[in-house]
């Protein structure tokens, strides 16, 4: 199990390419990758503040606990903070397993609770101003699914 | 007790954290005794449905008990991932 | 949308770092990639057998299905065939969507009709013998959700 | 028309593929055929409901009529992924 929580950007593709690759007894990775997003064209970045130290131990313990619902080969959370330009990556997740399955539903269920459960907050930054990115009722109740 | 802000929170208050000397046996308690202090307390916590509270790093309720804890953090719910 | 069906290894890393990678208006990048497991700890190698022809129709016309269904920017199939030693990749997809419910929805329908409706076939080949994997009710079944 | 075979039903009738002329309407009826050819075509279409059908690289059922039909692939369920 790994978890970082950085002000760095990272590849994506180089952090899937090392996950669980020496392994010969899984059958399934499942990664998500979250970007910054442009909706409407303005965006000049996003700040992603943090609480440091609780982070590392939220995430820690949402990894674990999806560790002890599915059999997890490895997990991987990876978590930027500060100032992120469009199309920049902002985090990532990648889950290992047996099954299929398993690597889709602990994939799913760490996005729901990193999403609700991490103290993380998102100002967006545009040229007429700046607003933090309010949490949606549907993030919440998605954590009922669980 | 280090008292901390996150987000809007420390935006309308003005600053990340503080140290508190204070009685208070309970969060609310503590909230109480900040909004009574300045306006810009009161304009932070004017909606507590609004806001998140976290004790010692762990997610907690309003009525926590204050006894033996080190850190208090208040924050807008959380928009990671 | 790009479908690829190919003997030649792949590297799922450089894959998902050149997927979507100039875009700004997406916000979910969802990969699953699919490896030989060797369960028993006795599999020389998986032989692929498909269909050639059928079975690039099928992928393209499953991604097609998909990018109706949900709003994405990009979806991305590789399936490979031949023989494949344990912790090869055997395929991969990647979709990418503006949000996160759509690209992991999309991933999941796509691995769900890959399954059951495009033509390969398994056969695990271990020191005491060769047998062809046997399709599962429940991938069958799973297609119902849909 | 081709008529191909793929998994264990290639490795059944021992061919990958061949070139068949027949006068049947459906596939149903090209199974008849060739199970009334050979013990290994009856080996390999004895339990029809294990089989998927592929007419002219569409999944299609056992009724599909062959009229115009260039290719008929016979395989067992698909196990991609």
């Amino acid at each position: 199990m790994q978890v970082r929580v950085q002000q760095d950007a990272f590849d994506a593709g180089a952090e899937l390419a090392g996950f669980a690759s020496t392994r010969t007894d899984i059958g399934a990775v499942v990664s998500f990758t979250g970007i910054v997003r442009d909706t409407r064209g303005d965006l000049q970045h996003m700040l992603i503040e943090h609480y440091p130290g609780m982070t590392e131990r939220a995430i820690a313990d949402i990894a674990k606990q999806a560790a002890t619902r599915w059999a997890l080969a490895d997990v991987l959370v990876i978590h930027r903070f500060g100032a992120l330009t469009p199309g920049a990556p902002i985090m990532m997740v990648a889950t290992a397993a047996q099954h299929r399955a398993e690597a889709f539903a602990a994939a799913d269920f760490l996005m729901d609770y990193l999403k609700s459960r991490a103290p993380f907050w998102k100002k967006e930054v545009t040229l007429s101003g700046a607003d933090w990115v309010a949490a949606k009722d549907a993030d919440e109740a998605a954590l009922k699914r669980w | 007790m280090n008292v901390m802000y996150f987000a809007w929170v420390r935006e309308r208050i003005g600053l990340p954290q503080e140290q508190i000397v204070t009685d208070a046996q309970t969060v609310a308690e503590l909230v109480a005794e900040l909004v009574a202090r300045e306006d810009r307390y009161a304009a932070a916590f004017a909606d507590i449905t609004a806001l998140r509270v976290a004790v010692d790093q762990e997610l907690a309720d309003f009525d926590a008990p204050l006894a033996g804890v080190r850190e208090v953090a208040f924050f807008p719910p959380m928009t990671g991932g």
